[in-house]
This record gives C-alpha cells, structure tokens and sequence, in this order.
C-alpha cells in the first residue's frame, strides 16, 4: 500500500488513542484552540502532592494529526513532574509520532501549548501566580539555545 | 474497496479502455499527417470522438475543442475570451461563490488586467437567486460563469433560465459542466450557453483529456500558441488515446445514462434518509431535489471531517471533505490549509474544522456498498463524538 | 508498413503502455485524494514518474512540471517568464529562425504586450552562430530559447555552448529538447538551462503528456489557474496514465538509449550514403555530423515534396514534407499554406514548392526497412521527374 | 482504411496520370504557374485544321491534386472543339475529380488557366489575336451568368 501523509505511528495514535477522556477530579486543565483551522485541544491532569502527573487525559477536535498529537502528548507526560513536563517541545511530540506534515506541524505546537495552559490552571487552583510557567518555560528556551 | 469518490474522477468504463488500446499500440499516428494511412487513423478517430462528444451536449462537432483537463478548459473559456480581440474593452465578469478554483483563480489572476468579478451568493442550499443575477449584470459585462453541479454539495443551479437571462441581457454565458456531464442532461442548446467545459474523468472516461464547447461565431484567444491543431484554438499534438477515450465516454452515457441515474438516485436517496435519521446534529448540504445522481453530502456537528475521512477509510470506504484541516495535506505551512469556499458560502460555520463529508456515487456502486455505509457510519461518528470536548452526550 | 515519420511521434514502446494499464483500470484514484490508498497509489505513481524524468535529464524531481504536450511546455516555458513577476521589466527574447511554431508564435502572440523578439539566422546547415547570439543579448533580454535538434532537419545545437553564454550573459535560457529527448544525451546541468521541454511521444511514451523543467529558484506565472496540483505551476487534474508512460519512457531511456542510438546512427548513414549517389540534384539538409541519429533529410530539384510523400505512403512509407503543398492540408484557404521556415531559413529556394522530405527513424526501425527505401526511392524519383516541366535528362 | 484528403479519382488520376508527357509538334503550349506555392502546369496541344484537339499531354511539378487536375484536364479536353474547350471551367474539373480540399482548389483553376495559355499560344501561331481567346472567355461567363 502506498505511504499516506501520516506514519504509521501517527495512524496508530489516531486509531488507538491513548488517555482518551476526561478526569473528573482533575486538578489542571488546559484547552487551546487553533484559530486557523478550529481545531480544539483539551488536556487534564491529575498532579499528585510531588508535582508528579499521576493521570491524564485529553479530548480532541481535529485533524488525525491533531489527535495523535495529544494522544501521543498524554504518553509522554505521564509520571513527569511538573518541571519535565514543560520541557516536552512540539518537537518532541512530532519525533515520537515518527513526523508529520508541514501543514500539521501546527497540531504538535497546539499540544505543547494545551500542556502550559493545564500547568497553569494547576497553579492558578494551587494559589500560584500561573505566570510562573512562562518563566520556566523562558528559562528551559534558554538554557536549550546556550 | 468501497469508491464513492467519483467526483474525484471515475473508474473508466471497461469498453472506453477497450477502445482506447489500439492507439497506445498500433494506431500511433499523428493526426496531422494526412498522407499515410497511420496518420488519418488517428485523425479520423478524433473526428469520431468530436462527434460522440457534440452529440452528447447537443452541438456540432466543430463546436469541440479537446483540452487535458478541466481546469484547462475552464481557464480557456474564461481567458480565451477575455483575451479576445472581439469582446475588448468589456472588463466585468459575473460568477458565483460556489464556482471552481479553475474558475475562481482565473478571474483573481484577471484582476491584474483590470477585470473585476462580481461573485454571486447562494442560499442555505446552494442555490444562485435570478433576481442577484440579473442585478449583477451590466453594460461592462463580458460574460457569466456558473457552474451545472456543484461537486462537493451536489446542487444543480437552474442553468436554463441562468442561460435565458444571460441571451436577454446579450452577455456572453459559460457553462462549467464537469460535475454534470454524463449524468444528467446537458444540452447546449437549451443551456442558451456560448461556453461550456466537461472533462472525461468526470463520466467513466480516462483522466487527462477534457473538451471545452465554443459556439459557432463565438471567439477566444488560445492559451497554447502553435500549430494548427484544432483550428488554432488549441496548438499542440493532439492526445489520441485520450480523446478517442473521451469519445467512447460519451457515446455510452449518451445511450445509457438515464438509466444509471435513476439507480444511482436510489441509493442517493436511501443513503441520504439513513443519514438525516442517525444524528440530531448530521446536516445534509446543498439542495435535496436539485441535486447530482449518487451525491450525498453532509456535515455533522462537534466532529472534524478529516478524522472522519480517515476512518472512512480505514473501513475501506473512500470519500472526500471540505474540512480545512483535509484540504491541502501537501501544503508547506498551515497558512495554506483552507476550509470549502463553497460550506462556508452556503452558511456551514466556517471558524470550526467543519465535519463536512462528500460521497458521490458511481454507476458501479451497489446497494450493498450504500448499507455497509450506513452500517459503519454511527460507529465512526459516536467514536469521534467520543473524542470531541465540543460534544456532550 | 514501414514507419519514417518518428518526429510526430514514436509507436509507444509495450513496456510503457504496460505500465499505463493499471491506471487506466484499476488504479484510477485522483492523486491529490490523500487520505484514501487509491488516492495515494496514483500520487506515489506520478511522483516516481517524475524521479525517472528529473533522472534522465540529470534535475530534481521537484524541479519537473508535468503538462500536456510539447506546445504546452514551450508556451509554459515562455509566457510563464514573460508574466512572472520576478522578471518584470525584460522585454526582449532571442530564439533562433528554425524555432517550432510553438515557440515562434508565441514571441509573435507577446509582442502584442510590448516584448521584442531577436531570430537569430543560421547557416546553410541549420547551426547558430555563438558571435551572433552574444550580439543579440542586451540589457533588455529577459530569455533565450533555442531547440536542441529540430525535427525537420536533424541539425543538433551546440547548446552547451549557448548555455555558457546566456550565464556569462546573465539571461535565462530555455531549451526545446522535444525532439532530441530519448536520443541523444541531454542533461540540464551540462546545459545551463533554466527551463527545458520535453514530451513523451518523443520517445516511446504515449501522445497527451509532455514536461517541463524548471530550474530551482527560477519563477513562472502558470497558464492555467485553478488547484493545488504541481505545486501550483500547473493547475489541474493529472494526466495519471499518461505521467506513468512518460516515466516509464524515461527509465528505459536512460537505461537504452545509447544502444539503440548506435543502431540508429548506422542506418541514418547508410540511408544518406545511398541517398547521396542516386541523384546530383538531391540535396541533404542538416548538418551531417551534428544530427539526430535515425534523422534524415533532403529534398530534390525539380519535383514536389507532397507527390513524393503521397508515392512514398503507396509504397507503404510514412514520411514527412515541409513543403507548402503538405503542409496545412485542411486549411480553407491556399494562403493557409506555407512552406517550411525552417528549410527557408537554411536557404532551400522558398519560391518553389521544395521537394523537401525528412525520414525519421526510431528504435524499431529496421536494415531491410531501409534497404526497401533505398530500392524505392530512384523509382518514385524518376517517375515525377518525368512528369516535371523543370527536368531535362 | 481511413480516407485520405484526396478521393479516390484524385489518387487514381495522381498514379496513374493520362496523357503525361509533351508533344513534339505541338501547336498550342501554356505554362502556367502559382507564385504562392511554386506549382507549374504545362499543357501541349495538337490541334487539326477543323479546331479540333487532337492531342494533349501535360507536365506538371506540383502536389497531388495539381498533377490529378492536370490529367483529369487533358481527359476532358481531348477530342473537344477550341470553343468547347473554353467552357471547361476548374469547377467542372473539381467535380470530375470527385472534389478537392478547399486549399487545393487553386489546382484546378490553374489547369483552366493552363488551358487558356495553350489556346492564346495556338491563335498567336496561326496569325490570330490571341485576346480572341479573353473575349470568347467573357462570352461564355456571360452566357452563364444570364
Ligand atoms: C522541437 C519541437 N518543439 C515543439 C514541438 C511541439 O510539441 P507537440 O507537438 O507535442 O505540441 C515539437 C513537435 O514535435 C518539436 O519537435
Ligand atoms: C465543477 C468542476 N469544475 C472544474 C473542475 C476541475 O477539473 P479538473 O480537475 O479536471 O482540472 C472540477 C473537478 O472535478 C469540477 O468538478
């Protein structure tokens, strides 16, 4: 059969999603939406007294890239702390699912955002300044680039 | 495999192939070497092809033009005519909203030699209103462009008084008929058309050959300049096998399309009820009456139409889908994904990845291949639903 | 039948057509309907045909176009340059006086927006003088297009050469390689071209599909507007069989052409040797060394090409005549015919019918096939110098 | 087989020419010629002391329809007095020749135009104005016309 736009991990995660659903007691949820194209991205976590993710799970609204990018997303976070979480790219999610279109780059991007949106709803519900994720976000970046 | 794609282009009929082997074989001539028996063949066959063609569509065979796709004929007529020493100085041209990229772009790029485009809506069903029209039309008009069928809803617009007030108000009137031809009737004659565009793809002939109608008397300027093929109108070696192709296509639809239609409406019709009784929230596109044998197109509300789409296909079933999101995979940035400019002009929300999803129909498809669709439908739908933060049970 | 006319086109080789069934059978999915195997099938298809094509010619495969036919890349080629906006401003192209009409007349068609065209002469054989195009060049010069071998004479360019100048000189070059393609080697780096044209019917590939290349970072404005399909250069749904055949024509080119070229080039000679000591008064056209293999051409004093052509076809011998007489035999008017520019230009007397005709051959051509023209040719000779007011023993 | 641009009495006058070649006391020759496409006709005519054509034969360099004019000219003439010959028109010869492509029709109006010449050279010989020949022609067009 001749390749389609997706691998075959991408077609995995999308036929199979993995933390497919919602958390009733989550204590993070982020939703993020592309503007573009619709899309909709929802996540919720379920952070343990350790700042550990003990459970996640996402609800998606589009495209099978979007889809497998959450689920593979949900994959890799589970058992992070709250500090490797962040570290998680778009890249990250778009090498594990073995790449994706350029056009679809987007619905990775929109992953890595729907996790900072989750985080600081988490902290928001802790009674933190939420912005706090921004600047671990920003020191992550630079410690990358040096 | 269950095809209902065939807007997309049809299987060729067994008998167009057939007829089309001995000029990939034996019968190589050119047709424009009129000295040897090898070169009228060829001629001769196209000829032949022109007719069957002609016949079709109600017009003569010198009213036949062949080009290699539908875009290119679409691009002729409108080009053709603009670029026409006849018509100069007439800057205005009148579409609709739901018309083609190939007839949408042209007029885009016309805009750079200073034609405007007035672009008419349609309703929730779309469908152009007569009274829109004939406003939209003025002493600056060259020529009005609309299209018999629309692919992706279905819609057959009322082309006969489309045509009767283009004659009233002496503009010049194309026809793009690529969704139509050779499943409903086209008739240039009672189309009152100057232009009209069909592409064998469309109707069980071989992809990669087209033809274009001119009325006798009516001019345009080629898009090819060249030889002297097809008396100038379009320069180039003529694709033999294709046009005898479109040829045999066409003289089978002729004989046998009222027939195949009718069946074709069945399922259309049993396809569409199962659909609007399965989901609340499944809304059929494009008008129910007027519409194309075998068409049936919908959107359903809370889920994204590529996702669907794939799992469409991974039961085996290919379809299409206006969705943004499905519409240009190959695409270098997101910034070149947009969705149909035909859902949102008949009103689907266009800020949301519409779930939208076309199945057209072929004269091959069986009933049993309609009931595994409507089998396997509510299962794609509740999964996806499943999935999706927008629905809630 | 013995077959002498392979510039309008070759007998397709059966590896090829072959290789087109499938898709004009089975594997008829669109290939922009990515989401569905059928779909992908097709585009995977004409993707590989476009590796074999870039593989031939020594390019990318994203820098191959696929069109319809020969016309369509020279007009691709030339108006695409003319109306793209990275070269705004360049008014002047320079071709050469043996050009196809498809590139003739398309200078002749932009001249009607203010473009100026140079046709460089050529000498008794057919070649350009380099002195001659450097001169030509100016600051004005948006292109230079000059074929590779003409079709009619056989004469083959130093287009290596013409290259190095137009880079030195800092304008774009296009090449019509439609007739050399398949035969001889030719390779775009080595060229130094930007764009270049080339069709399948040329070389064992199906009629109705043709190529243009186009060089990385250099810019066309598309003839047809419409879709996504290749990569917007050229809107469209795709000729699937017809790519798949030229690919194919491709592979086997590349991999064959320099044998059967040998054996071409062998039974060119021995055609031209005897041609040569038959008859004072007939005269080879085209360089004799720098020529198509399989390509032969001549004409004779006092006798015309279309009776010779017509005694040739009794025989069972298809040829080909630039005279005027064969040379538009369906126009409605005797003004419609022309003799030959090319043989004009290579100063075969143009006030008489030249009795011109070009044999051409193809990798199925045989020895006895030739011998048979060689037995034939003083027969039909004799027989209209008998009937020639001009001719005296 | 397909058809071919010429009819078949066109391919039978082309093979098989009548009357080809000159004649050597010929007492009438024209020679006629087509600037636009180099055709020439040449027609030779014996004619007895009653104006009767006795004799014709053509040359021809020319296409397909220019030598199946020539013969098919010669056929009809022989045996004809010099006023009947005059009455030939091309259209006759176009007809007798089952047709001819329309860019093919100057063909025949050079055999008429040949037929002519020969007559004009055949008065000049026996001592007559040769304008003869120009005001008979009127006669019979008008003679047509009327
Ligand atoms: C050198 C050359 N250029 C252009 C063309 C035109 O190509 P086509 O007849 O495929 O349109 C031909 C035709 O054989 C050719 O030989
Ligand atoms: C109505 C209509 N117009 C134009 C086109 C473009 O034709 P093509 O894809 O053959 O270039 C299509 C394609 O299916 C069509 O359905």
């Amino acid at each position: 059969m001749a390749k389609g736009p997706y691998s075959d991990k991408v077609m995995d995660h999308f036929m199979n999603p993995r933390n497919m659903g919602e958390i009733e007691d989550a204590n993070g949820v982020g939703e993020v939406g592309n503007p573009a194209c619709g899309d909709v991205m929802k996540l919720f976590f379920k952070i343990d007294d350790n700042g550990v993710i003990q459970d996640v799970k996402f609800k998606t609204f589009g495209c099978g890239a979007a889809i497998a990018s959450s689920s593979m997303a949900t994959e890799l976070l589970k058992g992070k702390t709250v500090e490797e979480v962040l570290e998680l790219t778009n890249n990250a999610i778009v090498e594990a699912l073995d790449g994706l279109p350029p056009a679809k780059i987007h619905c990775s991007v929109m992953a890595e955002e729907a996790i900072e949106a989750a985080l600081k709803d988490y902290y928001k519900r802790i009674g933190k300044d939420p912005s706090i994720v921004d600047e671990m976000k920003a020191k992550i970046k630079n410690r990358v680039k040096s | 495999m269950i095809y209902l794609d065939n807007v997309a282009g049809t299987k060729p009929d067994p008998r167009v192939v057939e007829k089309m082997l001995p000029f990939l074989t034996e019968k190589y001539g050119n047709p424009s070497a009129h000295f040897y028996p090898l070169g009228r063949e060829s001629f001769q066959a196209i000829n032949e092809a022109r007719e069957n063609v002609a016949n079709l569509i109600n017009a003569e065979p010198d009213e036949i033009i062949f080009t290699s796709c539908g875009t290119e004929s679409n691009n002729l007529a409108i080009k053709g005519v603009a670029n026409s020493f006849k018509y100069e100085g007439k800057k205005h041209i009148v579409i609709s909203e739901i018309e083609h990229f190939s007839i949408q772009n042209v007029t885009a790029k016309l805009s750079n030699q200073g034609y405007k485009t007035t672009k008419l809506k349609v309703d929730n069903n779309g469908k152009i209103n007569l009274e829109d029209l004939k406003k939209a039309i003025n002493d600056d008009t060259l020529i009005v462009s609309i299209m018999h069928a629309n692919p992706e809803i279905g819609v057959i617009q009322n082309i006969q008084e489309i045509g009767e007030v283009c004659k009233e108000k002496g503009v010049l009137f194309h026809v793009d008929a690529i969704a139509s031809t050779g499943h409903i009737d086209v008739d240039v004659k009672k189309f009152n058309c100057d232009l009209l565009s069909l592409s064998a793809q469309n109707f069980y002939g071989p992809r990669g050959v087209a033809a274009l109608y001119i009325k006798k008397g009516v001019h345009i300027s080629p898009l090819f300049d060249g030889g002297y093929q097809e008396n100038g109108f379009r320069s180039g070696s003529e694709n033999v096998p294709g046009i005898v192709g479109l040829g045999e296509a066409a003289k089978i639809a002729k004989l046998e399309m009222v027939q195949y239609s009718k069946n074709m409406k069945y399922l259309r019709d049993k396809l569409i009820n199962a659909l609007k009784g399965m989901f609340s929230f499944l809304h059929i596109t494009g008008d129910e009456k007027d519409r194309l044998p075998g068409h049936v197109s919908f959107w359903i509300e809370y889920i994204e139409g590529e996702s669907i789409l794939l799992w469409y296909a991974l039961k085996g079933i290919c379809a299409a889908s206006g969705s943004a999101c499905s519409s240009n995979i190959l695409a270098e940035d997101e910034e070149d994904l947009a969705a149909s400019h035909v859902l949102t002009a008949i009103g689907v929300p266009n800020d949301i990845c519409a779930g939208s999803i076309t199945f057209s129909m072929s004269k091959y498809t069986t009933e049993s291949e309609i009931d595994e669709v409507i089998k396997v439908t509510p299962e794609i739908v509740n999964r996806l639903c499943e999935m999706s933060p927008y629905y809630k049970k």
